[in-house]
């Protein structure tokens, strides 16, 4: 027999050792929605090119759905049930409560399932993780998107945004590159972008072929094609690494603060919760202090680039 | 009757290694009954060469898959005489323990993967899952209470890890102890009824007199070390192993041939049961009285029954030493010891038979020389010799090509054959 | 917080009470090195007579009762075209006698971490609430520093914590349920003579200390030395083994992995104790590692321990007990690097620039 | 299982083994407790050590052992021939193995010493990848029943399939083991590949390296642990060279 004076009881409470720093042990469903996601359903796929689609998810559970909200910038962690788990940025608008957006590119072996997976599956989210493009701040400015490749892919959330609040900011501009003209993504929405958003939108090339009549060359030629102040501008720029860097050193010589150029980094993320530690870039962590970082911070970073 | 035909067997199945069978019928007579071993020769006896004692039984135990703990401890029986070790009393009994482990779960990967299929017309025991679900469940059963005991006394099951040169680098907790017994508690009742099964089973009739060499030291079942006898009556010490063996090469095996008194011997379980009867506990007496099995039994096909005999004989002794062991400290596993010069030979029964190791070290415990005569070897002449009256014995009963076939890979089955290891 | 003073003799019969009735771990000597000297670990015990009251230190620390080394996140459930997810993180309660000051510490670093960040880890909250921790003091080892790191001594984290004064342990008691549990035996209250006594063996343990750090400043070191070619003379000799972090009391970066079960109906997501020492910490989809060298990833684990990273407040989390320096088979301990880094800032200072107020 | 909306295909698999001694294959039949839903991942088509049924339609071959004899060339290739997936599986299909000790001796001497120099056919030991291209494998000796399952999972499933990169110092420090150095032993943990549950060091004998080295070792560090720690430089040959897996790092 278990001399019950000595013994602890199961799922015991046991808060003293605390001192005064108790977690909030009340909030449980905070503590909760952290690590079981939000179901969803695959509601269409939109092929995109080869190697990427757009999969549009809707939130099975309609008090979730209606609670789920992001900032445009936010991240996800997308769980293929089986395969695991990836990091990706949301690309939808944020204010279609119906359903998200996820544009994605075939790489590892999650990506890899999910494209296979069918209309209909389900897969799961957590989130929305991370830092947001400050949209407010931009607010009665100029704004220069500045995307490359799959960078289109996280400026749609910010272009959305714009297009739902177009009147509080001033010149809009939108320079998108790729390397060859197959790989240029979003091109159904190039017209609605320009003639609903008000957006001026330029495209460019690094490999023409036959069929591309556009520019070519490298993405800061296109911004010889547009004057305005650069100190009353903003700008968002989204690529890979090397594209920011030039990016970022050539606006910087125009004229733009750097702390009003904003970047999402891209790092292997296991938690997206800032305690793997698998996304640390310097002392920050690229879940939790980004992935939206302004071009200063990015300097100022250990490894950023 | 005129028939003419050819029974040519490459790669025999369902048996560890590469081997071949060739019969030859002309005009209804015998003309030719062969076994080959065609495994491709490792060198073990060159690479040992140089190699340190302490390093020596973790080469051997690469000899084979299946039976790596008896080539364990067979080596380090032969080194610890040779260096005049004693290894301490705890240590002696988890060893033995360990080959208790595999010498269960050989036989029964034996008896229900290997040979069961034969009985029940089925190309592997993969169909016989489907269609005796609780036979292959107990099979399953015992085969992993042996991988348990194993695993518990050395660290793994194949390959062991923790028994070294001076007794054991490490001893199980009382803990996995208490799990192994629980475990063998619960084996009892798929050991019966596996013994139910097997005796719907019909065994093909053939005896051929035979001579069954094993150990034997009188006090006990023989597993580690003791005196070389046989039903012949021939007993000599361990070091003097070359005298049992007379090993000999054919032209048309990789692997030796060794003889006795006469033509060709038999190691294994039936030899075992065959100079040991009287030392079998009254379970282990039981069982093979329901086979009917009484020593001497020149039936090559007994070998499957004697088998199972000794997993009812194994799981008692294991019981047993496991309280042994319980009741002990667990402390005192391992002496240390200084190399020196010398030569010996450790004798154990590994599952398919009795197995030497000879070993010669120099002064610096280097090993020097060494010789490993495997059980499977000293069947080859055996198998060769049955396969010949087998065959001759099926003419003469008027079978087909297909039933003769049939039984003479069953004949080479039930030796249980470990191919790769003859072939070291 | 209460205080009381119990004989040597009455406190092992606690100490036996409570192991006997619940899932208890205990410092125990699992083996002697090679140079003669015990080596300790955390195991389960089942009665006080199992226990080493008198150890030195663990050679691996207490924090796999926290953050398990393999722990399950949650399991999928398949069914045809659709699946469900369970999350399970519940704790049996445990016991973990003799934790010292520094292990409790960074006990409490790791609640920072783990549960006063922005999502608090339900599995480490779990495990945390259900663990009933029995401090003792020790006389601090040669290469011990935690001092350095003000690390060695603790006021909260623990249900009750042991000063040994002699005959006697003066206990701290931080927890009604350690009260009740000690009630059942003889206490006495502290004597005017007890409390000098534990003040003397405060002082005794706070002069023992033979290796001493200076971190002042180190952040701002770690910083301007980001670049130094100290990390690669230490990462040079670096295995990569990720030694340090699987013993060190802090170190708690992981990695997830999910994996289908065998029979292909469900699936699991667990996480696995890393390092940021091991050689594909930073490897991302595609290839890229962003620390493919020694150095830098050596350099990571320091940058961690002692500049802190903005998630913690940026306080540093090495509390000092050197068990990555012990366990260390290329020979890298704390007290040499962080030695040898100020060593090459302050040379450089005095060499290299003039002083500001010659200029 | 299709709850993704698409169905896994069992993978046709044959199982093959050439110089050695078979206990990888037989760790194919071990773990008994998941053993049958293991086998209903596999359509097996060609098993010798356990089935009859031979048939030569198999998309991913189990390569056992290494080469050394010129008709296992032959057969080799014909296997490589049929496999999308060629597996290398166990240190003697990946590293030649314990096998390749005997190429330390002239060939003639070995005869002599085993066969009283009857005429034999054999040549120095290979691995499979000196012969044909191997696409994945799995080291060990024997293999880990556990790794086996994952990576046959993985293949299945289409899902992540890897080894370790770290070395076995990681699995054993969490089993709380005493490190062998400490006993005054050399162990290859801190350089071997990680996968095997550090069962040996975990049994208090030194690892042997069996999986061969891990990603991007530090050897010149190891070496120098061994003189500091003043234990034998030829005890840490013979243990480099026991699964032929360092053989790169003999000479440096």
């Amino acid at each position: 027999m278990p001399d019950m004076r000595f013994t602890i009881p199961e799922q015991n409470l046991n808060l003293e050792p605390f001192a005064g720093r108790i977690p909030d042990f009340q909030k449980k469903s905070e503590v909760m929605i952290t690590d079981k996601g939000y179901k969803c359903r695959i509601t269409n796929i939109v092929p995109l090119s080869s190697h990427e689609r757009v999969f549009q998810l809707r939130i099975v559970d309609p008090l979730e759905r209606e609670v789920f909200n992001f900032r445009p910038g936010q991240f996800l962690m997308l769980e293929v049930p089986g395969y695991g788990e990836a990091p990706i940025s949301i690309s939808s608008s944020t204010s279609n409560h119906e359903f998200i957006e996820l544009c994605i590119r075939k790489a590892g072996h999650v990506t890899s399932a999910l494209f296979e997976a069918r209309q209909g599956a389900f897969v799961s989210v957590r989130g929305p993780f991370g830092t947001a493009f400050p949209m407010a701040e931009m607010q009665g400015k100029n704004v220069l998107l500045i995307a490359g490749g799959l960078g289109i892919a996280p400026m749609r959330a910010p272009l959305f945004w714009i297009n739902d609040h177009r009147d509080r900011y001033k010149e809009v501009f939108l320079l998108y590159g790729a390397k060859e003209p197959s790989q240029m993504l979003f091109t159904y929405q190039f017209e609605e972008w320009q003639k609903v958003s008000h957006v001026q939108m330029r495209t460019i090339v690094e490999k023409p072929d036959q069929s591309w009549t556009g520019r070519s060359g490298m993405i800061t030629a296109l911004l010889d094609e547009f004057s305005f102040n650069p100190k009353e501008t903003y700008a968002i720029v989204c690529g890979p690494p090397v594209m920011f860097k030039f990016v970022c050193s050539h606006l910087d010589r125009m004229g733009i603060p750097m702390n009003r150029m904003f970047v999402s980094l891209e790092r292997r993320m296991h938690c997206g919760m800032g305690k793997c530690c698998r996304c640390m870039v310097g002392s920050t962590f690229t879940c939790l202090d980004g992935p939206v970082f302004d071009y200063w911070s990015v300097m100022n970073l250990k490894e950023a680039i | 009757m005129n028939v003419d035909f050819n029974i040519d067997i490459r790669h025999l199945t369902r048996v560890e290694g590469h081997g071949n069978i060739h019969i030859a019928v002309r005009e209804g007579r015998l003309t030719e009954a062969k076994w080959a071993v065609i495994e491709t020769p490792r060198f073990f006896e060159a690479m040992i060469k140089g190699i340190s004692a302490e390093r020596a039984p973790f080469l051997t135990s690469r000899i084979c898959g299946i039976c790596s703990i008896s080539h364990t401890l067979a080596s380090i029986r032969a080194l610890e005489r040779a260096m005049e070790i004693t290894p301490p009393e705890t240590a002696r009994i988890i060893r033995l323990l360990a080959m208790h482990g595999e010498t269960l779960s050989s036989h029964a990967l034996h008896l229900f993967f290997l040979a069961a299929p034969d009985f029940l017309n089925a190309p592997s025991a993969l169909p016989i899952m489907q269609s005796h679900p609780e036979i292959v469940q107990a099979g399953l059963m015992l085969k992993e209470l042996g991988n348990a005991l194993s695993i518990a006394t050395c660290g793994r099951c194949t390959h062991p890890v923790s028994l070294v040169l001076g007794g054991l680098s490490k001893a199980p907790s009382k803990q996995r102890l208490l799990e192994l017994k629980t475990k063998i508690a619960e084996c009892r009742p798929a050991l019966e009824k596996t013994t139910a099964f097997f005796r719907t089973l019909t065994l093909p009739d053939f005896v051929r007199e035979t001579e069954f060499i094993s150990l034997h030291d009188g006090k006990s079942y023989p597993y580690i070390g003791g005196d070389l006898v046989s039903t012949d009556g021939v007993v000599r010490d361990e070091n003097d192993y070359l005298e049992m063996t007379n090993e000999y090469l054919t032209d048309f095996s990789t692997s030796k041939f060794t003889k006795l008194s006469r033509q060709s011997s038999a190691a294994g379980s039936l030899a075992r049961f065959n100079n040991n009867y009287d030392l079998l506990l009254p379970g282990a007496k039981a069982a093979a009285a329901a086979f009917g099995l009484e020593p001497v039994c020149h039936n090559p096909f007994m070998n499957n029954v004697a088998q199972l005999v000794e997993c009812h004989q194994i799981i008692e002794e294991a019981d047993t030493l496991i309280n042994w062991l319980l009741d002990d400290e667990l402390r005192d596993i391992r002496v240390s010891y200084k190399p020196k010069a010398g030569s010996a030979t450790g004798a154990v029964e590994a599952p398919r038979g009795i197995l030497y190791h000879h070993m010669e070290t120099d002064d610096e415990g280097k090993v020097i020389k060494a010789d490993c005569i495997i059980p499977t070897t000293q069947n080859n002449a055996n198998i060769h010799y049955d396969l010949h009256a087998l065959a001759e014995q099926a003419l003469a009963e008027g079978k087909s090509e297909q039933e003769t076939e049939k039984l003479c890979v069953m004949l080479v089955r039930s030796y249980d054959p470990c191919i790769s290891c003859s072939v070291h | 917080m209460i205080y009381k003073v119990i004989s040597k003799t009455e406190f092992r019969a606690f100490i036996d009470a409570i192991v006997k009735e619940n899932r208890a771990y205990g410092p125990q000597k699992v083996d002697t090195g090679s140079n003669g000297k015990p080596i300790y670990q955390f195991m389960p015990v089942k009665s006080a007579a199992e226990i080493d009251f008198d150890y030195t230190v663990t050679h691996s620390s207490a924090k796999h009762f926290f953050l398990p080394y393999r722990d399950e996140l949650s399991h999928f459930n398949f069914t045809d075209g659709n699946w469900e997810q369970e999350v399970n993180y519940e704790a049996p309660p445990t016991i973990l006698i003799g934790l010292r000051p520094c292990d409790i510490n960074a006990i409490n670093i790791l609640d920072d971490v783990m549960l006063h960040g922005a999502y608090p880890s339900p599995y480490y909250l779990a495990r945390r609430k259900n663990n009933f921790i029995i401090g003792m003091d020790h006389l601090p080892l040669p290469d011990c520093f935690c001092h350095s790191m003000n690390r060695h001594t603790v006021n909260h984290g623990f249900n009750l914590f042991c000063s040994d004064i002699g005959e006697s342990y003066y206990l701290s008691i931080n927890s009604s349920k350690a009260y009740s549990f000690l009630k059942e035996f003889e206490l006495q209250e502290p004597t005017y003579e007890d409390n000098c006594r534990l003040i003397e063996r405060r002082k005794d343990i706070k002069h023992s200390f033979e290796t001493k750090i200076e971190v002042s400043g180190l952040p701002c070191f770690l910083d301007i030395e980001f670049d130094s070619p100290i990390w690669q003379k230490w990462g040079d000799k670096c295995l990569s083994c990720g030694t340090c972090a699987m013993v060190c009391p802090t170190c708690y970066c992981y990695s997830v992995e999910e994996r289908f079960d065998i029979d292909l109906e469900g699936s699991t997501r667990q996480n696995h104790l890393y390092s940021c020492n091991l050689v594909d910490f930073a490897q991302v989809t595609g290839g890229h590692n962003f620390r493919p060298k020694n150095g830098d990833r050596l350099k990571y684990r320091y940058y961690h321990h002692y500049r802190g990273f903005a998630a913690n407040d940026n306080q540093q989390i090495c509390v000092g007990c050197n068990r990555c320096g012990r366990a260390c088979l290329a020979d890298i301990n704390p007290k040499d690097v962080i030695n040898d880094l100020r060593l090459e800032r302050e040379s450089c200072l005095t060499c290299v620039l003039p002083s500001p107020s010659k200029t | 299982m299709n709850h993704l909306g698409f169905k896994m295909d069992k993978v046709k698999v044959g199982s093959f083994d050439f110089t050695c001694c078979e206990g990888c294959q037989l760790q194919l039949a071990n773990k008994e407790s998941t053993l049958p839903d293991f086998l209903n991942l596999l359509d097996i088509r060609n098993f010798r050590e356990i089935s009859s049924e031979r048939h030569n339609d198999y998309d991913i071959a189990l390569v056992e052992g290494s080469i050394t004899r010129s008709d296992e060339i032959d057969r080799l290739k014909a296997i490589r021939a049929q496999a999308t997936v060629l597996i290398a599986f166990g240190s003697c299909a990946c590293f030649g193995g314990v096998n390749n000790l005997k190429n330390r001796i002239p060939q003639d001497e070995a005869i002599r010493e085993v066969y009283d120099g009857k005429t034999i056919d054999t040549m120095p030991s290979m691995k499979i990848s000196d012969i044909v291209q191997v696409d994945l494998s799995i080291p060990g000796c024997p293999v880990s029943k556990e790794e086996v399952e994952r990576i046959v999972i993985g293949v299945v499933t289409r899902s992540q399939v890897s080894l370790p990169k770290y070395p076995v110092c990681v699995d054993c420090k969490q089993k709380l083991n005493t490190c062998l150095f400490d006993l005054g032993e050399i162990c290859l943990g801190p350089i071997s590949r990680a996968g095997c549950d550090a069962v040996c060091p975990t049994g208090k004998t030194p690892c042997l390296g069996c999986r061969g080295p891990a990603d991007d070792i530090n050897f010149a560090s190891f070496k120098q642990l061994v003189k500091d720690k003043q234990l034998s430089i030829a005890d840490m040959r013979e243990k480099l060279s026991f699964y032929n897996g360092f053989a790169e790092y003999l000479d440096t």
